[in-house]
């Protein structure tokens, strides 16, 4: 039952929104907190449950629910879902500390914001293909609403010959946005309809459990276009190049539980989805496939750091990170090594962290500064000391500093690469790591350091009351699982050798 | 209490020390009560390191090497973390200590002007500076290596930019870390080599001729970035923006030095690959003439000695090329000693004259006594003159160069033991001898805090040159004092410097302008080319270059996707035109819809 | 007679019936002559076997529905137009498709094999009450259930003021000048 | 009388109210043509009942028959609300299903 009292919590928190009144602040707050917290605690113990010698899908729950088609609610966790339950737990409890002082219309944002954490617990447990489905509609879903009603639309104008292009589109506004979100990740999702579809008739068994559909030996050619599909699908998601042009526009648009709950967790889906549906159901398309996987990620990664270091919007800046930092994760599934794949599990993992307290930090920076134009910023350190030391640190771990959870991350993956078969890919990989550095310290000593702040920033203050909360739970996490990964990786490394296994036999005869 | 205790309590005071003070904000606050835990966690971090030295002196081949499992991976672990406690990380471990504690002491005078909560922030990164360096000189393999001298970095990064609202010191500070950084790279492929050749990190793997230097290579790139060697060299002098006693620990004595230590550290995979050894005598031996020829036109007394520490690390690493660990590492020490003096006691002066400027510095001699003798030692000992700690170690690196055969490497670190001692003949004349100017006029002597330690490294620099084979035994050599050709010639050069700089600024026989043939290399020097060869690639290369991505990504890849939603909404829009409302219209469609799913039911 | 004399009778009768219900000029008359469509529909049912249906036929359509239409007829008619009832540049274009259609489903009709009448009495009217309240009970109470709503929804549609607006209001909202 | 001719005769009652449906212009003469199509399938579903034996098809065209009065209940009340609203009921200037 924890595992279905994990994901329905934060649900049941949202009806009972329903029936508070706007004007209790406070309750409203308690209340959501009190869905995502029990969550995060319930993630903890499902961490610590976790029979290390067993290892596999544990905690099992099986309800029948449409029998006819195969479907049923079926729960249960191995190493890579604990890991990344825990991440959605520790990320959302952050959010809502982080949107505490958010006042418009704020039950609605939160009852939207639990709906679709309800859908990321969903993704992370399900064992059936169709409910995994169901749930990864239900968390892409809210953000339509999230972003365009409560987002903010042309933070950073653009003032060159181009401008008239943003106006035509209305390039930065939240409407925009949103849709292109929405539009660009449902169509991703048709092509995940097809392969889910696909691999359902192509058993034959009637039944979407994922243990049926990845024990079955699917034809070569089938899993030569559903891999890609898959890919495509989840990639989109994910924000492999070039389907990830939805995410600066929608990262930098949506508020600041928004940003952190998307870029932290929903892009893990995708990624997620790729490991668990392309590479492990699909091995034999997985292993001729890889290469391109591998390359575009590599290009991602490259990519996303200089276009990140093209931006003024410091929004923009954390955004095209997480697109170069989600490049990593597809390397790592890409290597078909084990340090490949438990490196990019622990990349989701880290990033998540990371970019969470960005976004979090970045929504503070902007709630007090009112702008988010980098070079007009500056000195900012010194009104907000708090502030800066926890920026400083997400970049640190974004830039892969040792004793950081995204050093671990990223060695983890480097290696892979290095013992794939394309060993070349871990230089692209390590030089964006240094454009990362790069681009966070400018950014960090742009807004922070120097001289200032002017004039117009006057009510700069440090962050207050319960924003701490959010800041030291990711904070203290990217420390703690930087110095000690093993509290973590023990439990994605007890599975992942064992999926892993499956392609290295069908690798070993060529 | 075991070795193992000992070395963990000297890693990790300093680092609780560190978390007090970061996470107990009105400790940090008050100032004065941070600096003393801080000191006092760097007191014990050394009183540790010392039990550890003592009881490796009694036995010194005693090897201590103890991990646990940190990055598991597949059945087995990818990485340990741990302690290795040998002759050279345990003396490298003393020298840590003991000049953080210096240091520490030192800044508690220094630093006394400073807002109290500044100084607690001040001292916190001091603690945590203790813990990155022991964790980097106490790794057992490469990659907890890695991970101090990763986070050495940080510090580094952190205490320049301690007076972040100056602009200069912001860039400087995010300069040096994106210059270490991009050096970083090498290391970190190195390390990726290194673990998928051997399965490991160790530094004793054996290794195919190819691989050794390829790995090697790499890793003295990283090297290269954190010693400060020609051409990533750039950082160091932009560093000394930070407070003086940083430079002092981090820029000068110990953080620089990490790129030595590594060499020494990993010298078995060194010694497989002659080609990078090579390399690192020419790169050594270069950087150590560029910097000292930079050096002799310096007029700010900081960046006088941060030039004299690229030049001197240059040394190191040559000696290191010519396969002499040992003299680099002895060198290491002795440098760490009258390098972190000379800092500390610039700092002092500049502490008194609120100026950097040597120029304003003239005739301190007469009103700091204490501060000048001991500069003036440290000077001697840079300077390489007989009797002080640098002659040694100078005189072993030049001796083990010739030895090994690379003849220019040698003739440059000749040249540039005589620029050497020329410049620091011509700081000291400039600063503490020479005539008064209006701010050295009313300078006075530094307090206790700030002599003692100075008295104390002054004691180093002279005395820790006798030591030699005592070191020699805890490094795992042998050391036989002897003078040889290439000593006295050293020597004999860096007398004939000194004796130049005292006939141009002490005594005025000679007239600079005597030396006006030399002035296209002086003004090669002042201009900073490599600097802005650095500047230009970023400028013009990296932001340019992202600038293209950002451009291309805003409006060619998304340009792609709105026109994919544009042509949507447009084709929409005329397709609308069939929608006319008109029930009629609709009836005929029905009807055209019907006569054609018959007709092809049909002909079916 | 035969029945097939009295098949083709009536099958004639009830097209020249609805040619004159989609002709006629006057609306009343063209309700009349739906009457007679579905008077004759009825004879119709009763040569097809199903007496019970001729009868729900009488008593539905030509009792209920006519008379329904007969007052709609009454409710909105007016003068002027009478004398355009019919759209005459409309013809050509209607007739074409609707011999087009005819034409199409003639072709298939012709092309499919069909089978010849099975012999069958018909099936008394206590069969299909059963029928009803057993095995298509469910449908049956749903059918209930969706012309009680229809007669809710014809009240509320018909009703005066429903909108709370005056019809000119409402208009104008629709967007329209 | 066979299943062809009736089934033809169907068909050109079908036709006839399709007709209707396009030249007419009175809301209400549209529903009698509705209706003449819709009693054309009616006569079919009979057709095809007997053809079939069983009491089900019978069943089915009470069904029909009931739904199309339900419909005409409705479409005479939208008819004369419609004239209400706009005091006349031609149905070419009721365009609103496109606005």
């Amino acid at each position: 039952m924890l595992l279905s009292s994990i994901v329905a919590m934060p649900f049941l928190a949202a009806v009972l929104l329903l029936f508070v009144p706007d004007r209790n602040r406070l309750g409203v707050r308690l209340i959501s907190l009190f869905g995502s917290g029990y969550s995060l605690l319930a993630s903890i113990l499902v961490a610590l449950r976790y029979d290390m010698g067993a290892g596999g899908f544990q905690m099992v729950e099986n309800h029948a629910l449409v029998p006819n088609f195969g479907i049923a609610l079926r729960f249960a966790v191995d190493g890579w879902g604990v890991s990344l339950l825990l991440l959605t737990g520790l990320v959302i409890v952050a959010g809502v500390l982080a949107s505490w002082t958010l006042d418009d219309r704020s039950k609605n944002f939160f009852i939207t914001l639990l709906v679709l954490v309800t859908g990321v617990f969903g993704v992370f447990v399900s064992q059936d293909l169709f409910i995994f489905f169901l749930f990864y509609e239900i968390a892409v879903l809210p953000m339509y609403l999230l972003i365009g009603i409560w987002g903010s639309s042309h933070a950073v104008t653009e003032a060159g010959p181009f401008k008239y292009v943003w106006r035509l589109f209305d390039i930065g506004g939240r409407e925009y946005a949103a849709m292109k979100l929405t539009l660009m990740l449902l169509v991703g999702s048709a092509f995940i309809i097809a392969v889910m579809l696909a691999m359902y008739l192509a058993t034959g068994q009637n039944s979407f459990d994922m243990q049926v559909l990845g024990a079955y030996d699917y034809d070569r050619s089938l899993q030569m276009w559903c891999f890609p599909l898959c890919w495509l699908g989840f990639g989109a998601l994910a924000g492999v190049f070039p389907f990830h042009t939805w995410s600066p526009d929608g990262h930098a648009s949506a508020p600041t539980a928004v940003s952190m709950l998307h870029a932290g967790v929903l892009m893990k889906l995708g990624a997620f989805g790729i490991m668990r549906v392309g590479f492990m159901m699909m091995p034999e398309a997985a292993i001729a496939w890889a290469p391109l996987v591998g390359c575009v990620a590599v290009v991602n990664i490259v990519y996303g750091a200089l276009s990140a270091m093209s931006q003024r919007d410091l929004k923009y800046v954390v955004a095209y990170s997480s697109v170069s930092h989600m490049g990593v994760v597809m390397l790592g599934a890409a290597t078909l090594t084990v340090e490949g794949w438990n490196g990019a599990v622990y990349q989701m993992f880290a990033h998540g962290l990371m970019t969470g307290l960005f976004f979090a930090l970045v929504g503070l920076v902007y709630g007090r500064a009112h702008t988010r134009h980098m070079p007009s910023m500056g000195g900012f350190g010194l009104r907000m000391p708090g502030v800066a030391t926890f920026f400083t640190l997400a970049c640190l771990s974004s830039l892969g500093l040792p004793g950081t959870a995204g050093f671990v991350a990223e060695v983890l993956v480097f290696i892979g690469a290095w013992k794939s078969l394309h060993p070349w890919w871990a230089i692209p990989g390590i030089l964006g790591a240094f454009i990362t550095a790069v681009y966070v310290l400018r950014a960090s000593r742009r807004i922070f350091w120097g001289e200032g702040p002017a004039e117009e920033f006057h009510d700069l203050s440090d962050a207050k009351g319960v924003e701490w909360g959010a800041l030291v739970i990711l904070g203290g996490s990217i420390v703690l699982f930087g110095f000690i990964p093993s509290l973590v990786l023990d439990l994605i490394n007890r599975v992942t050798p064992d999926y892993l296994s499956i392609l290295t036999q069908l690798m070993e005869p060529r | 209490m075991t070795p193992i205790e000992y070395a963990l309590i000297a890693l990790f005071v300093p680092l609780a020390a560190a978390f007090i003070i970061a996470v107990v904000a009105p400790l940090r606050y008050a100032g004065m009560p941070a600096a003393l835990l801080s000191v006092a966690a760097a007191l014990v971090s050394l009183g540790a390191s010392l039990a550890l030295l003592v009881q490796q002196i009694a036995q010194p081949d005693r090897v201590i090497h103890e991990v646990v499992r940190w990055l598991p991976n597949g059945p087995a672990a990818l990485a340990q973390v741990g302690v290795h406690l040998d002759g050279t990380s345990v003396s490298m471990s003393v020298v840590v200590t003991l000049v953080a504690a210096c240091v520490q002491i030192f800044s508690l005078g220094y630093m006394a002007d400073e807002p109290p909560a500044a100084r607690g922030r001040y001292f916190g990164y001091h603690s945590f500076f203790i813990f990155t360096m022991l964790l980097l000189v106490i790794a057992p393999n490469m990659l907890q290596l890695f991970a101090g001298w990763e986070l050495v970095g940080l510090t580094s990064y952190l205490l320049i930019g301690f007076y972040f609202q100056k602009p200069s010191a912001a860039k400087a500070s995010v300069k040096a870390i994106w210059v270490t950084k991009f050096a970083d790279i090498g290391l970190l492929l190195g390390l990726i080599c290194l673990f998928a050749v051997t399965g490991g990190f160790e530094w004793t793997a054996t290794l195919s001729k190819g691989w050794a230097t390829a790995i090697t290579l790499l890793m003295f790139l990283a090297v290269v970035g954190k010693s400060a060697q020609f051409p990533l060299h750039i950082w160091l002098p932009n560093a000394m923006e930070g407070p003086t006693p940083v430079s002092a620990l981090l820029h000068a004595a110990t953080m620089v030095a990490a790129g030595v230590y590594l060499v020494v550290r990993a010298d078995p995979l060194f010694a497989q690959a002659p080609t990078t050894q090579l390399v690192m005598a020419w790169i050594g031996g270069f950087t150590a003439l560029f910097a000292a020829v930079i050096a002799t036109v310096q007029t700010d007394i900081k960046r006088v000695l941060a030039y004299s520490t690229c030049s001197q690390l240059g040394y190191m690493v040559c000696a290191l090329g010519a396969g002499a660990s040992m003299a680099g590492y002895f060198h290491l020490t002795t440098h760490a000693f009258f390098k972190a003096l000379l800092f500390l006691a610039a700092g002092s002066m500049i502490h008194a004259v609120h100026s950097n400027e040597m120029s304003a510095m003239g005739g301190l001699g007469r009103r700091m006594k204490a501060t000048s003798t001991v500069f003036i030692v440290g000077a001697l000992a840079l300077a390489g003159i007989p009797g002080f700690a640098g002659f040694f170690s100078k005189d072993l690196i030049l001796e083990a160069v010739h030895e090994a055969g690379m003849f220019v490497p040698w003739l440059m670190l000749i040249a540039a033991a005589f620029l050497t001692a020329f410049y620091m003949g011509r700081a000291v004349f400039l600063s503490i001898f020479g005539p008064f100017s209006p701010t050295s006029e009313g300078a006075h002597e530094s307090g206790f805090s700030m002599t003692g330690p100075l008295w104390l490294l002054a004691a180093g620099a002279v005395g820790i040159g006798y030591f030699g084979s005592d070191f020699a035994a805890l490094a795992g050599g042998t050391y036989h004092f002897h003078l040889g050709m290439s000593g006295i010639l050293g020597t004999t050069c860096a007398l004939i410097g000194l004796l130049l700089s005292w006939l141009i600024y002490g005594s005025h026989r000679l007239s600079p302008q005597a030396f006006r043939f030399v002035a296209p290399i002086a003004w090669l020097a002042r201009s900073g080319l490599v600097d802005r060869f650095f500047e230009f690639a970023y400028r013009r290369g990296a932001l340019v270059l992202a600038d293209a991505v950002g451009f291309f990504d805003r409006y060619v890849i998304d340009g792609v996707m709105n026109w994919i939603g544009w042509s949507t909404i447009t084709s929409g829009r005329w397709l609308r035109r069939i929608q006319t409302g008109n029930v009629r219209d609709y009836v005929y469609a029905v009807v055209a819809g019907a006569v054609v799913i018959v007709f092809w039911g049909l002909s079916r | 007679m035969t029945e097939s004399s009295i098949f083709f009778a009536v099958a004639a009768a009830i097209l020249v019936s609805a040619a004159k219900v989609v002709s006629s000029r006057d609306l009343v008359h063209a309700v009349l002559w739906l009457g007679v469509v579905l008077v004759l529909t009825a004879g119709m049912f009763l040569l097809l076997s199903a007496p019970f249906l001729a009868g729900i036929q009488l008593l539905l359509y030509t009792g209920g529905v006519i008379t329904l239409m007969l007052f709609g007829v009454m409710l909105t008619r007016r003068h002027r137009e009478i004398g355009v009832e019919v759209d005459s540049s409309r013809r050509l274009p209607g007739a074409l498709g609707a011999l087009a259609l005819f034409g199409a489903m003639a072709c298939a009709i012709f092309r499919t094999e069909l089978p010849a009448w099975p012999a069958s009495e018909p099936i008394p009217a206590v069969e299909i009450g059963r029928a009803f309240l057993t095995d298509h009970l469910i449908a049956f109470e749903a059918l209930s259930v969706l012309l009680l709503a229809a007669m809710i929804g014809a009240i509320v549609l018909g009703r005066q003021r429903d909108f709370g607006d005056e019809p000119e209001t409402v208009y104008r909202r629709s967007g329209r000048p | 009388m066979t299943m062809q001719t009736l089934l033809l005769l169907t068909s050109a009652l079908f036709c006839m109210g399709i007709y209707g449906l396009v030249t007419r212009r009175n809301a209400i003469a549209l529903l009698l043509s509705a209706e003449l199509m819709i009693n054309a399938v009616t006569i079919n579903l009979v057709a095809f009942a007997r053809l079939a034996g069983g009491v089900t098809g019978q069943v089915f065209a009470v069904f029909t028959i009931a739904l199309t009065v339900a419909e005409v209940v409705v479409g005479l009340a939208i008819v004369i609300l419609l004239f209400r609203w706009r005091r006349e009921i031609a149905i070419d200037s009721a365009n609103e299903l496109r606005h």
